[in-house]
C-alpha cells in the first residue's frame, strides 16, 4: 500500500513540476523554495510535521483574510451584510482589484485581539455569514467578476442561534451557489480549513492550500474525543486523518499548494502575501480560456470525482 | 493567545441511539416488542406511536411498490485510503459492519415506483457506522442522482446519518460538495429531489444534500442539526431550548415543509411524485 | 376629461368582450352575469360603489386564499418556511394540480377568528414571508411550474421586527425574482390587495381583480390621515383614489376583472371558486404559447409601460 | 369582526424635515448658516457635520466632474390620471412644487463622468413634493437605466423619498414594479447599479430600486425604511430602538454595505466606478 502510495505521489509530483500553478518558468527565482517544498512532499511528512503545520495554522501571528486584502487588492471595497438580518463579522466580503482586474472576495476572518475575536467569533461565522458570501458571489456571477476565496475557519458558529437559523442548511445553499457559478473560482486555505463552515466557501475550480494550513473533516481534538475517547490525544489524531497539505495534494483533494516563506507565512507577511498572489493570478490566468458554462461542468466533474473505493 | 479549538466538526457526538438501551424498548413510553411485532407496524409503539430507527431495508419495503425495487452500485466497498488505525483499523470497522448489517454500506440507491409512479431512492442506515458519510455513500448518492436524471423521474432520498466519516478524513469532506454537486446536475437536468429526514440527520449530511431538497420532509421528533446539542451545549454553555434540533423546532423555524407521520409517508410521498410529475 | 376617460374605458371594454380571459364562447352561460358586469364598468362607478368595494373586500365572511385553494386544487401540499428563520403564517405557498397540471400557489392568508388572524397576523406577511413566497416561486422556475399568486393583505406587516429584518428590501427582491422568471404567472387580487405587501407578489404576466376587490397604494383611512388631515375622510379618500376593480383596469393596471357570484364572493364561495378557477385557467392557457424568455421580456415590457405622463 | 385597516400603505406619514423648522438651522447642534455657507460646504454643518439635505443639483453639482453631466427626459411632467383633489387639486401642488424648486419632477437624471469615469445619474429631490414617486419618477429612473444600457456605464442612483405619490392612485404603486424590471434589464445587461441612500429613502423606493443596488450606500443618520418610525409606533405600539429605521441600523441589520460621509461620497462612487468598471 504504502509504495502504491508514493507511487501515485510521484506521479502527482511530475506533473506539478510542469504545471504553471506552482510558478513554472515564472518562478525561476524561486526554484530552490519550491525544491524543498518538493523535497518535503516525495518524503511522506512525518507524524512530527503533521502537528506543525497544526499548530502554525492556528498560530497567533498567521496573517488573515485582510491581511492579504491590503497586500494584495487595490481599491478593496468591503460589502458588508446578508440583506437579511445581520453583518457577520467572521465572514470578509468585498471588490477589489488584483493586478487591474477586479475581483469578488469572500473569507472568513478570525481577529488579532480579544475584541475584534468576540466581533469576529474567533473566525467561525454564523448562518448569516454564509449568506453575506453568497451575496457577494452573487454579485460576481452577475458581473462576470471572479471569486477569490480565502477559507480560515475552525469551523461554522455551534450556538443555539445558528442551528436555529439553519447552519446546515445554508452551509449546503452556498454550495450548491458556488456549483451553479459561471466565473472563475479559485479557492484558498491560508489557516484552518475546519470541516464544512470550509467548505461552504471552498467549492471552486481550483482549491489550494498554503504550505503550512491545515484542511479537515474534524478538529485533531474533537476526532481524538470521538476515538480515542480523549481529546489530549490530538496529536495522534491528526497523524490518523492527516490535515496537512501534502497528504491533501495526495489525496487529490488540493490542486496546489502555495509557498511560504521560512518557517512559516507569519515569519514575513509581505512574502507570504507575494507567494499568494502569484498562485491566484496563475490559477486565474488558468481558467480564463473556459467558458462559464465549462468552468461550471469541469467544477462538478472535479468533485464529483473525489473520493476512494473499491 | 491561543485560539479556541471548538469541535465544530461534521461528526456529531451524541447522535442516538444511546447505547445501552434495548433497541426494542421504547423510549418515550417503555413497551417493549419483539421484532417481528415493530416490523409489522412500520417499527412505530403500538402504543405511543414513537418512531423507531428503521433500516434502510426496512424503509425501502415499506415507501416501495412490492417487487419494485431494483438495486444498483450494490457492490461498491469502501477503501482505506488513510490506512486509519484509531483503537481499532478502518477495515475492522468496515468488516464489522457490513456482518452485523448485511449491507456494503451506509445507503442504499435503486429503481423503484411509488403508488406506480417512478423514481429513485437513496435510503440511508444509521445501523452502517452510523449513517456516516464517506466516499462510497457520497458515490452511490450521486449515482442515485444520475439513474434519477437518466430516466427523469424524481429522487426520494431517506436520511440518517451522524456526519462525514472522519476514518477517511479529508475525503469525507470532500462528499459533501460532491452530493451537492451531483444535485445541482440533477436540478439542471429538471427532475426534483424531495428529502425524508429520519432520526437523526446531523452534520456533513445535513450541510449538503439533505438540505437541498425541493421539499423537505421529517419525521416526527427527528433530531435535525448541524451540530448536536451536547456539543453546542459544551463549547458554548447556552441554555438549550427544550426541544433543541429537533424537526418540530426546525419547523417553526422555517427550515422543513413538514413533519410526516410514518404512516402518512408513503401516500405523501406518493402525492409529491404526481405532483412532480408535472402534467 | 371625463368624456375622453369615457372614450378610453369604452375601447377597452370592447377589447375585453373578445378576450378570452373574461370567457368569450366558453362562457356563454354566464352572459348575463358579463353583462351586467360590463354595463357597471361603462359606468363610472359612483362613490357609493367604491366604497362598496372597499366594504366587501374586507368583509369578515370574505373567501380567503385557502378556501380557493381547497377548492381548485387537486393533490395541495403546502410548503412551509423560508429556509432562514421563520414560517411566516401570513403567506401560504404550495404545490397543486390545477385541472391536472401542477402549479405554485403562493398567496396572503388573513384568518378567520381570533387565534388565526393573530397567527397570520391578519394577513400581514414579514421579510421572512415574502423569502418563503420566493422559495416558492424559485421551485416553480426550476420545475417549469406556473405561478398562482392570491393577493389579499392590508399590507405587508408594520413593525421593528419586520423593519429590521428588512422589510422594503424583501419587497423589492420580491418583484425582482417575478421579473426574472421564466414560467407563466397570474396574479389575482381577491380581497385587498394593499400597496407594497400586494405587489410584492403581484409582478405577473395577467393580473386579475375580483369585482369586490380592491387594490391600492394606501389604505383609504391612511390617505384620509394625510391628506385631509383627518382618519374619518376614508370614504371621501377612497373616492379620489379610486382603488376599485373597473378603475383599475382602465388605468390598465390589471388584466381582466374575475366575476364574483352575486352580491358578492362571500355568498356562494363554491362559486366564486369556480369562477376564479376560470379565469386562471384561461390566463393561463393563454401564457402556454410563449417561451420562457417570451414571458420575462413581455411581463417586463408590460409593467414598464404603466404610468400616465406628458 | 373588523380587519386591522392599519396603515401599511408605502407613503410615511412622518418624513423629515420638520415642517416648522428652518432648514438652515442644525437639529443637532443648533447652529444657523446662509445657503451660500452651507452650499460651499457640501451642505455640511460647519461645526458638527451634520447632513442637510440636498437639492438633486446640488448633489449632482457635488458628484459629477465639472460640466460633464448632460440632463435627459427633463421634459416630462406628470398627468393628472384621477383628476385628484384632496385639500387642493393634485395639478396645484405639482405647479407649485415646479415654481418653488425649479424642477420638472421629484428626480433628475442624466449622463455624467465621476473623476473621469462614465456613468449615468439618477438623483432624487426631496424638495419635490417630498421626493414622492409618480409616473414621472418612474419613468425618469427607468428612462435613466436604459441610457446606461446603451453606453454600458453604471447607474449611479441617489434616493430620497416618502414614498409613493398617493395623488397618482394605483399607478403610483405600479412604479415599484416598473423601476423594478427596468434594474433587471440594467442587470441583465451588465451594468451596475450603484445606490446612494440619503435622508429619508423610505416606502415605495425603499421596496423597489432602491434596495436592488449592487452597493448600498448611506449618508450617516438618514432615515431608511420601509414603514417609519410613527407609524409603527401608532400601529404595533413596541417600544422602537434609540435609532430605529436609521442608516447605523441598517448596516448593522445586513442592509447596507458602508456609511459613507458626505465628503467621501464622491471618491468612494469613483473608486465603485473604477471596480466596475472590470478589466
Ligand atoms: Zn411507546
Ligand atoms: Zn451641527
Amino acid at each position: 500500500m504504502a509504495s502504491e502510495a508514493e507511487l501515485r505521489l510521484r506521479e502527482r509530483l511530475s506533473k506539478l513540476r510542469s504545471l504553471p500553478l506552482l510558478g513554472g518558468a515564472r518562478l525561476s527565482g524561486e526554484l530552490e523554495r519550491l525544491q524543498r517544498q518538493l523535497d518535503r512532499m516525495t518524503a511522506e511528512p512525518t507524524d512530527e510535521e503533521i502537528w506543525r503545520s497544526v499548530e502554525l495554522a492556528r498560530h497567533a501571528d498567521r496573517p488573515y483574510t485582510l491581511d492579504y486584502v491590503a497586500r494584495l487588492l487595490d481599491d478593496w471595497f468591503e460589502l458588508h451584510g446578508d440583506r437579511g438580518r445581520a453583518d457577520d463579522g467572521a465572514m470578509v466580503t468585498g471588490l477589489g482589484k488584483l493586478d487591474g482586474r477586479t475581483v469578488v472576495l469572500v473569507g472568513q476572518q478570525k481577529g488579532r485581539d480579544i475584541q475584534e475575536r468576540t466581533k469576529r467569533q474567533f473566525g467561525m461565522p454564523y448562518p448569516e455569514g454564509y449568506r453575506k458570501a453568497m451575496r457577494a458571489m452573487e454579485l460576481a456571477d452577475r458581473h462576470g467578476f471572479p471569486v477569490i476565496s480565502l477559507v480560515d475557519t475552525p469551523g461554522a458558529y455551534p450556538g443555539v442561534a445558528a442551528e436555529q437559523h439553519g447552519q446546515g442548511g445554508m452551509i449546503a445553499q452556498s454550495q450548491a451557489l458556488m456549483a451553479r457559478l459561471r466565473v472563475p473560482t479559485v479557492a484558498c486555505v491560508i489557516g484552518e480549513g475546519g470541516s464544512g463552515g470550509a467548505i461552504a466557501i471552498a467549492l471552486a475550480d481550483r482549491v489550494l492550500m498554503q504550505e503550512n494550513a491545515i484542511y479537515s473533516v474534524i478538529s485533531p481534538e474533537g476526532c481524538a474525543a470521538i476515538l480515542w475517547r480523549d481529546a489530549s490525544q490530538a496529536k495522534k489524531a491528526a497523524a490518523a486523518f492527516k490535515p496537512d497539505a501534502a497528504h491533501c495534494l495526495e489525496l487529490g483533494v488540493i490542486d496546489g499548494i502555495v509557498p511560504e516563506p521560512e518557517p512559516a507565512a507569519h515569519a514575513d507577511v509581505d512574502e507570504a502575501a507575494r507567494l499568494l498572489g502569484e498562485s491566484l493570478r496563475d490559477a486565474l490566468d488558468e481558467l480564463d480560456s473556459f467558458s462559464g458554462d465549462e468552468l461550471r461542468r469541469r467544477r462538478r466533474a472535479k468533485f464529483r470525482s473525489l473520493g476512494i473505493f473499491a | 493567545m491561543a485560539e479556541p479549538h471548538i469541535d465544530v466538526s461534521i461528526e456529531t457526538k451524541d447522535v442516538p441511539p444511546a447505547p445501552r438501551r434495548d433497541p426494542n424498548t421504547c423510549p418515550s413510553c417503555q413497551s417493549h416488542y419483539r421484532d417481528d411485532e415493530l416490523e409489522a407496524n412500520l417499527w412505530l409503539c403500538l402504543h405511543c406511536g414513537h418512531h423507531f430507527p428503521m433500516t434502510a431495508r426496512a424503509r425501502i419495503t415499506s415507501l416501495a411498490d412490492t417487487g419494485s425495487f431494483v438495486e444498483e452500485a450494490a457492490d461498491l466497498r469502501s477503501e482505506d485510503p488513510l490506512n486509519f488505525f484509531d483503537l481499532r483499523p478502518y477495515t475492522e470497522r468496515l468488516a464489522e459492519a457490513e456482518m452485523s448489517t448485511g449491507l456494503g454500506e451506509a445507503i442504499v440507491i435503486g429503481q423503484a415506483a411509488v403508488e406506480n409512479r417512478s423514481c429513485e431512492l437513496a435510503v440511508m442506515d444509521f445501523t452502517f457506522m452510523g449513517g456516516s458519510m464517506g466516499s462510497v455513500v457520497g458515490e452511490k448518492f450521486s449515482r442515485a442522482c444520475d439513474s434519477a436524471i437518466e430516466r427523469t423521474v424524481p429522487l426520494v432520498t431517506v436520511t440518517s446519518s451522524g456526519g462525514a466519516r472522519m476514518q477517511e478524513g479529508i475525503l469525507s469532506l470532500m462528499q459533501l460538495p460532491k452530493t451537492v454537486c451531483a444535485v445541482e446536475d440533477l436540478h439542471d437536468a429538471g427532475c426534483a429531489l424531495i428529502v425524508v429526514m429520519a432520526h437523526p440527520t446531523t452534520a456533513g449530511v445535513l450541510a449538503s444534500f439533505a438540505s437541498l431538497g425541493d421539499v423537505s420532509l421529517a419525521e416526527p421528533n427527528a433530531l435535525i442539526a448541524f451540530t448536536g446539542p451536547r456539543v453546542v451545549q459544551q463549547t458554548t454553555r447556552e441554555k438549550l431550548p427544550d426541544d433543541f434540533g429537533l424537526a418540530e423546532q426546525n419547523l417553526r423555524f422555517g427550515h422543513l415543509d413538514a413533519i410526516v407521520h410514518r404512516q402518512e409517508l408513503r401516500p405523501t410521498v406518493a402525492r409529491l411524485l404526481r405532483l412532480f410529475d408535472g402534467e
